[in-house]
């Protein structure tokens, strides 16, 4: 099929994007990216630290992935911009996840300074892609900003939630001509469908698989699930009904 | 001489580069980037670039995250 | 992987079984089961109907499927053994969807008349799959009776309204020894990731596929999801929070 | 002589057999389940199995269904 | 309003029930039954216990409320036929709530056993309200069975869930003509008050109140709740809609 | 009870506010107040019609009640703020609902330019409840700029859709130490009871009550309803169980 | 004499009357209902009704229940 | 003399003043409110305020909204 999704100059055929935070052991992350088929992995970036003799997390994450640094830790804009300047500075490409939280609890993003922090980093030639409250007048400031894709959350990080923010995700597919990437909250492969399904043009993953008992198996799980409700979505699904509709002929038979 | 490495007061040898600190450190240069005093510094200039007292740097890497 | 589903001595390793009505063109059905991955396809039973040269229904569908017929059009537990009876005559095994329907409006499963025939049948050496309204009583009558696995509605037939009995049906997965097979109302693929996911042993969809607008592409997504919601429910999935938990690392960074 | 087929009264000759009345009904013997007068009968017996007045025959066959 | 709901020739004006069971002290109950504003009452009949000095139920209900004694502990029809008329050799009316259970985890009724039940005491002139399992075919036999109303679950005994069953409930109260009793699940007022909008008869309250922190305010609560979904339900409420509707003119303003 | 909510200084005993738009006929008005016990009323400002001799809304608004003109028709902040003085000049109080919105399907508010205008209007010594698209960080800036309450929507604007937006709104009410009163969307009092039950200090309906058949019985509906859910949160609710908790003793009984 | 009430073996006297056994139980006859070897029986025929060994007896009341 | 009144052009008498203008709009002073050149005016002031060529006038009331 030649369904791809382009964004930022790049044809992405997978559209399950795959984080690479809170793995049990990082060595299990290229088995997790085969499985997933996902083409676009985040990574955080950190001070090195010194005391644990920590394992480069780049040698797990396959050279043909698309790199998309987030700017996790940032409270404001600026300090998202100085970020992603820091990790577009070690070479590898120049996607960038703004995420730009100050509240401790839900870890909800602060849509006001990503906005700041979008405007600033598209300027400056970077592919953006701002992780958001789902707002539309915020996404239609994003994209006005330059934003390469929009990324609303499902539910709070790491939850597992699922897709409790439909209503207002189903609003941004339908009026922000961007492509809208579901992005954290998903915890099931069966949400991860019904998002593809709605319209959206990815979602990104990282709990749900980390946290698996089996994170290779559960990654597989979401990439194949990912590509049914996306094919779903292409095929027009069949009307929901409000009364019974026969399956089989509801013509006359031996009783008559 | 005192800098900052990663907002840590740490000794260094005066006029130490920032190759031969990383070296010192142990740390894989590929691996990392360099903020000296809030300027992103390239590779390229690492063994020229020498510390004087103060000076704060920033050595960061990629780790896991979602 | 050796996920098999046994059923009446079979060993399936699809968990989507197929219905075969409502499609717009029966020659599609080949590309459909190929695509779709199906192993069992329900058929129904009708008089011939001189007036329409309609094709045989069979020629459409695999030598190697397990053929399902149903017994729509059953009213009582007497006729839908009878034509159980006539459709083991044709010589394509002794697989049985159990189907007795009075309901004109909601086309809802008589559990009453259902047990009957079930316990009949089992004891004519039929494969009993008896479609079930989702009650624990019934269903443990419907195992003491002989049937091989229980097929409770999602909704009503036709609708696509989806899994709207899941409480239910979650408790019969919870406390019946026997695979669950969630027949009827499935709309969607992300609806069948998520019965799996529940533990559903497989699911039977017809309307979905058949009235979609790219039936062979939507058999295709049928097929995905209800691999990967098998997938994810073996995969020990993490637990489900009330707070967020942050997938990057939240330890100090740059404004420390 | 008349017999009730799928439930409608049809003219048919005497005696005539199962198979003789598929055939004629141009209908493929393999595709098609008999009962007469509420018994089922195998492939095997249709070519000796005449009909009398009144008999009850359905043929049925299977189509689409969910 | 003349509203008002007959059941066994008694005309009701309240549409809330009550359970009578596990309040921390029963000496609540009297109040109780003023703030919720219930006029049947439900209780259950057991083996004197001479270890337990226990109160007398029956002087904590008002002796103008109906009394529906329960057959809980029945797991037959036999049993609850023979619980049925001890309760009514006790001179407080004929009113009974068939409650046949033999499944100890979910406390699920058991449809077959209570429709025979139903049948029985019908027969013997009981006002026979029977709690069911929902299932459109088996609410039928009961209809047909001789029962006054049929109050199915919203969810299991006691778990506060809610009005999980909500697709089958709705049908029941479209197809049988008959009062239709939610009963079992309803955890809080708002379900009570949904449950009434989609239309059914009554709603019977047990759990919610009596384990509230506060069971007197928690049962005023109910009784307004459940006349509040009434109301609406009998006040033609507005079409649900797709996109939005102004509520304030959308004609020119200062800017034009 | 004592049950107070207190917003600029003004003691509400009702925490239903009211919409005045779009009712068949105007003059309904006063007994819809009546019955739905509302303390707060929302109108609109729009230049007088010299075409259609409109009666003045204010002679169908109870003198007590307290007024809340909405800032309907703004585009921008400052758009709202001339609105909003106009407003007042009017002599009728000094509340004011911020409503900013330039979305023309779904009228969802612009939360970036509703900041700006709660900021200049708390300024001015408004009492300032600005309707808002949920957001957790738009809402703490909301708060910081002097909002009196903070209203999130349920759903868009008119749709009768509910409290869709649940997850976001519960946080706010969580997080956001301020009165959260929920408006727009809610459709039928079970759902305004839910609001309140979640801990909602109020809803604002409009379109729910003015589009219903009988809008005073659907008025004195919805009133019934925030009551209910209000004291329901006030009455510490029993927990919400997975397996069932007979209502009955389970003691032994005839059959031991 | 032993008789079984609400399922325990209990002695009683001989030929006792279910009126005199609520009483001597401390049971208000008002509040209960009495099965006799499976026949309930009216609270007007108690004074009258004499137990005989190894009866059964049920004494039930109403409690509360949802 | 044209002035503009809610977005219109209207022919209205010279130095016309608002009181006046009301009175022969046939609008009840009580229910609305009217801002002058950008510039809210008080009731009081109605009587005195006259108006000029080109002047903008809004008149503004409330009306039923949610």
């Amino acid at each position: 099929m030649s369904d791809v999704l382009e964004i930022g100059g790049i044809e992405l055929r997978s559209r399950l994007f795959l984080g690479s935070g809170k793995f049990a052991a990082n060595k299990v992350i290229p088995d997790v990216v085969a499985a997933s088929g996902a083409q676009v992995v985040t990574v955080a970036v950190r001070r090195v630290d010194m005391a644990s003799a920590d394992e480069n997390i780049l040698t797990h994450i396959p050279k043909d992935c698309v790199l998309m640094p987030n700017t996790s830790g940032a409270r404001t804009a600026e300090e998202a911009v100085r970020i992603a300047r820091l990790a577009r500075a070690a070479g590898c490409g120049n996607w960038v996840k703004i995420e730009v939280i100050s509240d401790n609890r839900y870890l909800l993003p602060d849509n006001f300074e990503t906005i700041k922090a979008t405007e600033v980093l598209a300027g400056e030639g970077f592919v953006v892609l701002p992780y958001m409250s789902p707002d539309l007048m915020a996404a239609k400031r994003l994209a006005d900003a330059g934003a390469a894709a929009i990324m609303p959350l499902g539910s709070p990080i790491g939850t597992n939630r699922g897709l409790k923010t439909k209503e207002l995700v189903r609003i941004l597919i339908e009026e922000i001509p961007l492509p809208i990437v579901v992005d954290a909250g998903i915890g099931r492969p069966s949400e991860a469908a019904e998002a593809m399904e709605m319209g959206a043009a990815a979602v990104l993953v990282n709990t749900a698989i980390a946290t698996a008992g089996d994170p290779v198996a559960m990654a597989r799980a979401f990439g194949m699930a990912v590509e049914a409700g996306r094919m779903a979505h292409l095929s027009s699904p069949g009307a929901i009904l409000q009364y019974a509709n026969a399956s089989s002929p509801l013509t006359g038979f031996l009783s008559e | 001489m005192r800098v900052y490495i990663n907002g840590s007061e740490t000794e260094v040898a005066e006029k130490i580069t920032v190759s031969a600190l990383l070296t010192q450190m142990g740390l894989d240069p590929d691996t990392v980037v360099v903020e000296h005093n809030m300027v992103i510094r390239a590779k390229s200039e690492w063994a020229q670039l020498s510390l004087a007292a103060s000076d704060k740097l920033e050595i960061v890497t990629f780790v896991g995250g979602g």
